[in-house]
């Protein structure tokens, strides 16, 4: 959280600069009341709403296929739907996405790993669930070995059911996304 | 007579004119950049979706989608940025800096058209060097250099793989890429890129052939896009070097690309196709070379985009085995012929 | 662009398109520490496999044949750089011609022929053998 | 030709005693019950003497009224003859323990594996008794076995429980449900292995060599799996495969299913071929029950799958393209486009565009609408000009020439050997087809040609995919010209499905090979036992050899022209 972060500087300036004053206060603190300061003045409107439709209009998801859902989500992405007229794109890796798809059934061996997977998004992030089988566990419900109730560990935003939903379902979804990332909606208030 | 005043104080202070000069270029230069960068990204995301039967952006900033970009920024702005544990922090915050420095680097020297003024033809650079064909070609290699920084530094097999082949794919082409500037070079008698572009009374793709297409090929390789894009191979090495960059640091990173892309192609232009060199156009005179420019531009750009649509991607040990064992001694091969008829143009 | 321009003087403004070009990413880095969302967790700093722990770093002794792969290249980008001064001498009228022909005309075929020796030696090696 | 009946006497004159029952039912399936101790010489005397040279698989069946334990091995020939033998062996339910025919086929591994872990059942002989599908965490409870207690289990998300392991990750537990505590069942007793992770560990040996995840989630990944490789540079030493990130246990959830309510289930077996699912399934049972669909159902039974292997074939080809070249790349949109169009011709029959759930017992589910013989018929010109599109396109592309030639070469003998079946075999040289080799519904009327390639490299694959579908094309053109019209049902089915007990296999030629459907009914609603034998899980088998000392490239490459569905890997 140093200054080394932004500025390619030695990590010992970090630690000299911590013991650095402004007016008696330590310089970190003077950085973080202006940082929450500018967050203030960014939380009063206009520029939230620039920074929100500049996140509605440019949300990559995660290319991560779980089941029938998966096939859809590849048509989705394809001509006849073509997921780029909203500036939505598959990427393949978690650091430069900003939704991930659930697009099937989440099985006990494949929870930690999606998890770390739904971890390693930075911020902001949105979840969606795809399907009936990320819903409720879909046809597999009373399976040993699915997790039949997703929303309990990812904070969903958008379900979409069917099982498959068809691509336009997905087109569908997003949108329901985008006007809850409009109105603030979500359930982290970006 | 602001203009005779300005040549003046250029001759009397030369130092503090190129300062001027280079801050207040560059700081345009750079603008300029980046937005004809950023079309060219809106102009990519159009053109693929032309040859793919779809709209490719549409919803954002009216119907052409031009907004799509914008957006696309502002959400980077906005990321979280991350740095892995393990990664090595100085070198991974270095490597997108390096990056696009190292790029507006190239944009000193190269030349952005050129405009008639009195009958003279005034090309639009900020530093005409006499060495620019090399110093350029240099300057684009390092973009390799700040590849395999960020790819080494993540600490990420997969960016690791990356950087590797990024490393090996540059040293594969640097060399033949280098022969055919010196190849365009001795047929021009300068290594000056005006002078190379005002030496092409007959373009120099007609002169050698066989150079513009090493030349070219080189190029797509060092730029990394599609027959040879391995360096970022989604489907092998998730996004290759810069699987663990994010935010803005990726948007860096990502965006270097297409401002590396834009000043290729322009090197390209400069090289073999004429530059700025055309029929001047009467009522328009003024920007008549600019008009024949941009318009070898476009072309080279869209071709550029078709051949990344349309073929598929080489293996990494096909791509050196082609620089090394067939690029290079053709290139020789091109080397002699230059001199050749080099010779009998002198 | 009239007056005399010393070499070093073209350099002046490209250094300050790298000032320029460090200014604008560290800039935008600077903004996004200030207005982008920081909730920095262990996972979400931890090294990205495919969603799994990795099995190892990544940053290991690598294969030798890499390093072969660079010796040859900085062998012949040396040799090309050999090229770039001969540009000069090659338009200059002062260098003595042997039947007609410029001298250093000959001297570099001898010496592009004598680098294409090198490397068929060095792909017959298997030196450019990709790992 | 040999028959079921032939193979029956040679087996009870070479082994007399061995054979405890056997029958010859229907005419090309030959069941018998081996003692325990002779499976192996029998199979290995089948296998030399009588040609059967393709492992199946094998299925557990739990006999809990007669506290006994089945497995049955399916056996059949490379196209010598057309007899499957299906061989059944019998174990106590206390110390169950069955010999491992790891020796004889190379492919017995991993069925032997699976029924290990789900059954408990211990296979003397097996050399790495691992767990395949299922967590560490289950191992052990034996879920498929008919007196597991957690099942059904509607709460496994309220029980889960957080932790953090040593290193740092987020873990999972899930404490046991109320009825596995009533029973008494946990702590189960775990059997001793090393892990996946430590296995791989192991082979680690030189200082420059590292192991590289590519999954569960990869952009090389149709759906979750693991595969690990080895590298040292960029050259694959070994490769290693950890699936059951999506295991639905779909063969237990049917047991506790009736008849009718297991169709839709098939479906999501494999999204890709949800119509031969269904063909397979229904088959077999139509088979338990003694019935056969009439004329017209069958021929747009034929009809509707056939477009479905199209639009298979489309898509996988089309996956395939994007890991070669990229997802940018545009002949892989094209077939999309092309894919649509052939959906639209399924859809306007089934409703769906992938689930289909069409086929019935006795027949199909609905008539085919008006207008689609003109329909279909105009979109096979489309694909048919489409098709030879590609195929000119593939063969003038020099960079596809030298990515595809020779990589992943599988040798014919390779190809039996490891058990592949469907286009990567026939590519291999092997015109082994089962529409030709054991004709279901009406394919024995119908004029088309088992396509094969002599190469069995990534390319031979594609291409045979690409010809098969002019095939598709053709068988569907001939079908629309002869259907007849009558009804779409048979007579006589009842509303409630209760076959007579007995077992049935019937087995079809899905898009990716050979998928069979064992199902055991004992007279209830309900089947005892169904067991998918799908395509995939053989070929996914076959792919750690078959990436040996390859580049990370061709990984991609010879993985990408299996044409894999993880979902019916895991089931």
């Amino acid at each position: 959280m140093g200054i080394s972060d932004v500025i390619p500087l030695p990590v010992a300036v970090d630690k000299e600069l911590e013991k650095w004053t402004i007016w008696g206060r330590p310089l970190t603190d003077v950085w973080f009341t202006t940082t929450e300061k500018i967050h203030e003045i960014i939380d009063m409107g206009p520029i939230k709403n620039v920074l929100n439709w500049g996140r509605k209009n440019s949300l990559w998801f995660l290319m991560q296929p779980m089941g029938c859902c998966g096939v859809e989500m590849l048509v989705f992405g394809c001509p006849h739907y073509d997921c780029d007229r909203f500036g939505i794109f598959p990427r393949a890796t978690p650091r430069q996405v900003d939704v991930m798809i659930i697009s099937g059934y989440i099985t006990r061996k494949y929870l930690p790993a999606i998890k770390n997977l739904w971890e390693q998004i930075p911020e902001p992030k949105w979840v969606m669930a795809i399907g009936e089988c990320a819903i409720s566990g879909g046809p597999f419900y009373d399976s040993y070995n699915i997790v039949n109730d997703t929303s309990k560990f990812f904070p969903i935003d958008v379900f979409v059911p069917g099982c498959p939903p068809r691509p336009e379902k997905f087109i569908e979804g997003f949108r329901a996304l985008q006007e809850k990332i409009k109105q603030r909606e979500d359930k982290r208030g970006y | 007579m602001v203009l005779s005043a300005i040549t003046e104080f250029a001759a009397q202070e030369p130092k503090i004119y190129g300062l001027i000069i280079g801050l207040v270029a560059a700081a345009i230069l750079a603008s300029v950049i980046n937005v004809v960068a950023m079309l060219l990204v809106w102009l990519e995301r159009k053109v693929m979706g032309d040859f793919q039967a779809r709209y490719g952006p549409n919803r954002v900033g009216g119907r052409w989608g031009v907004l799509q970009l914008g957006a696309d920024a502002v959400k980077l702005f906005t990321k979280e940025d991350v740095i892995p544990r393990g990664a090595d922090k100085p070198v991974f915050v270095w490597a997108p800096i390096v990056a696009v420095a190292t790029t507006m680097l190239v944009a000193g020297a190269l030349p952005f058209g050129a405009v008639i003024i009195d009958g003279k033809e005034i090309p639009l650079v900020v530093a005409n060097m006499d060495i620019s064909a090399f110093y350029i070609e240099a300057a684009l290699s390092i973009m390799a250099i700040s590849a395999f920084m960020a790819g080494w530094s993540s600490n990420n097999k997969y960016s690791m793989l990356g950087a590797f082949r990024g490393i090996a794919r540059m040293i594969a082409y640097e060399v033949p890429m280098g022969i055919c500037v010196i190849s365009v070079a001795i047929m021009a008698h300068s290594l000056n890129v005006v002078e190379i572009v005002q030496a092409q009374s007959i373009w120099f793709v007609i002169a050698q052939p066989i150079g513009f297409v090493i030349f070219a090929i080189a190029l797509i390789t060092d730029l990394g896009r599609m027959p040879f894009d391995q360096t970022e191979a989604e489907e092998e090495i998730i996004a290759g070097y810069n699987t663990e960059y994010s935010g803005i640091r990726f948007g860096l990173l990502y965006f270097q690309e297409y401002i590396v892309m834009l000043l290729g192609s322009i090197l390209l232009v400069h090289l073999y196709l004429g530059g700025w060199n055309g029929p001047v156009i009467p009522v328009i005179s003024f920007i008549s070379p600019m008009i024949w420019f941009f318009m070898k531009l476009i072309i080279v750009l869209v071709a550029l985009i078709w051949v990344r649509v349309s073929l598929p991607r080489f293996r990494i040990d096909q791509v050196t085995d082609l620089g090394w064992k067939i690029l290079l001694p053709l290139s020789m091969v091109n080397l002699a012929w230059a001199v050749v008829v080099g010779l009998y143009f002198a | 662009m009239s007056g005399e321009m010393v070499a070093v003087d073209y350099y002046i403004p490209l250094i300050m398109f790298l000032i320029i070009g460090a200014i604008v990413p560290i800039g935008a880095l600077a903004a996004v520490k200030i207005i982008s969302p920081q909730k920095s967790t262990f996972q979400k700093r931890s090294t990205y496999e495919g969603g799994l722990r990795p099995i190892r770093e990544a940053i290991i002794q690598y294969n030798v044949q890499y390093y072969l792969f660079a010796i040859v290249f900085v062998i012949f980008d040396v040799e090309v750089l050999f090229l770039y001064p001969w540009i000069y001498v090659y338009a200059s009228e002062v260098i003595p011609t042997l039947g007609g022909v410029n001298i250093a005309v000959i001297d570099m075929l001898i010496f592009i022929v004598v680098l294409l020796i090198g490397l068929l030696y060095a792909i017959k090696k298997e030196a450019l053998r990709w790992v | 030709m040999t028959t079921a009946n032939d193979v029956l006497s040679a087996l009870q004159s070479a082994f007399p005693g061995a054979i405890e029952e056997a029958k010859v039912d229907p005419e090309r399936q030959l069941w018998a019950t081996i003692k325990p101790d002779r499976i192996v010489d029998v199979c290995k005397y089948l296998r030399d003497n009588h040609n059967f040279d393709h492992y199946s698989g094998a299925a557990g069946v739990d006999r809990i009224d007669e506290g006994l334990f089945e497995v049955t091995e399916l056996l059949a020939s490379h196209g010598a003859h057309q007899v499957v033998a299906l061989l059944k062996v019998k174990t106590p339910r206390d110390n169950p323990s069955v010999k491992s025919l790891t020796g004889l086929y190379w492919n017995a591994n991993w069925y032997e594996r699976e029924i290990w872990e789900m059954l408990g059942i211990n296979f003397e002989g097996h050399p790495e008794l691992y767990p395949l599908l299922l967590s560490d965490e289950l191992m052990g409870a034996w879920p498929w076995r008919k007196d597991y207690k957690g099942y059904p289990d509607y709460n496994t998300a309220e029980r889960a429980i957080e932790k953090v392991n040593p290193e740092g990750y987020t873990d999972y537990s899930f404490t046991p449900t109320e009825a596995e505590i009533k029973a008494g069942t946990v702590p189960f007793e775990r059997p001793k292995y090393p892990t996946f992770r430590e296995r791989e560990e192991m082979e680690i040996k030189g200082e420059s060599e590292m192991i590289l995840h590519m999954g569960p989630q990869h952009a090389v990944v149709p759906g979750p799996f693991l595969l690990d490789i080895l590298v040292d540079g960029e050259r694959v030493k070994k490769a290693f495969l950890d699936v059951g990130y999506i295991h639905k246990g779909i063969e237990k959830i049917m047991e506790n299913r009736t008849y009718t309510q297991g169709i839709p289930i098939t479906d999501r077996l494999c999204y890709m071929a949800a119509l031969t699912n269904n063909e397979a399934y229904c088959g077999a049972v139509e088979r338990l029950l003694g019935i056969e669909a009439p004329e017209r159902a069958q021929y747009i039974r034929m009809i509707l799958e056939e477009l479905s292997r199209i639009q298979s074939h489309f898509l996988g080809t089309a996956e395939f393209l994007t890991l070669i070249a990229s997802a940018v790349y545009s002949p892989f949109l094209y077939m999309i486009i092309d894919r649509e169009d052939v959906l639209s011709c399924i859809e306007s029959v089934t409703g769906a565009r992938i689930n289909h759930s069409f086929v019935r017992f006795g027949g199909v589910r609905n008539d085919l609408p008006e207008g689609f013989k003109d329909m279909t018929l105009d979109t096979l010109k489309m694909i048919r000009q489409k098709t030879e599109e590609y195929k000119e396109l593939f063969s003038s592309d020099s960079i596809y020439q030298k990515r595809m030639e020779g990589v992943g070469v599988l040798s014919p003998s390779d190809a039996r050997r490891l058990g592949v079946s469907g286009p990567p075999l026939r590519a291999s040289d092997t015109p082994f087809d089962m529409r030709r080799e054991d004709p279901y519904l009406l394919y024995k009327d119908m004029d088309f040609e088992v396509i094969t390639r002599k190469e069995g490299d990534s390319k031979a694959r594609v291409e045979v995919r690409l010809d098969e579908i002019l095939e598709s094309c053709y068988i569907i053109e001939q079908c629309l010209d002869q259907i007849p019209s009558g009804p779409i049902m048979a007579e006589g089915v009842p509303k409630r499905i209760k076959p007579e007990p007995g077992e049935a296999y019937y087995r079809v030629e899905d898009h990716r090979g050979e998928m069979g459907f064992f199902v055991v009914s004992d007279g209830s609603e309900k089947p005892v036992k169904v067991k998918a034998r799908g395509p995939v899980y053989a070929y996914f088998q076959a792919l750690p050899p078959l990436l040996e000392g390859v580049y990370i490239a061709d990984v991609v490459a010879i993985a990408g022209s299996m044409d894999a569905c993880t979902s019916e890997v895991d089931r």
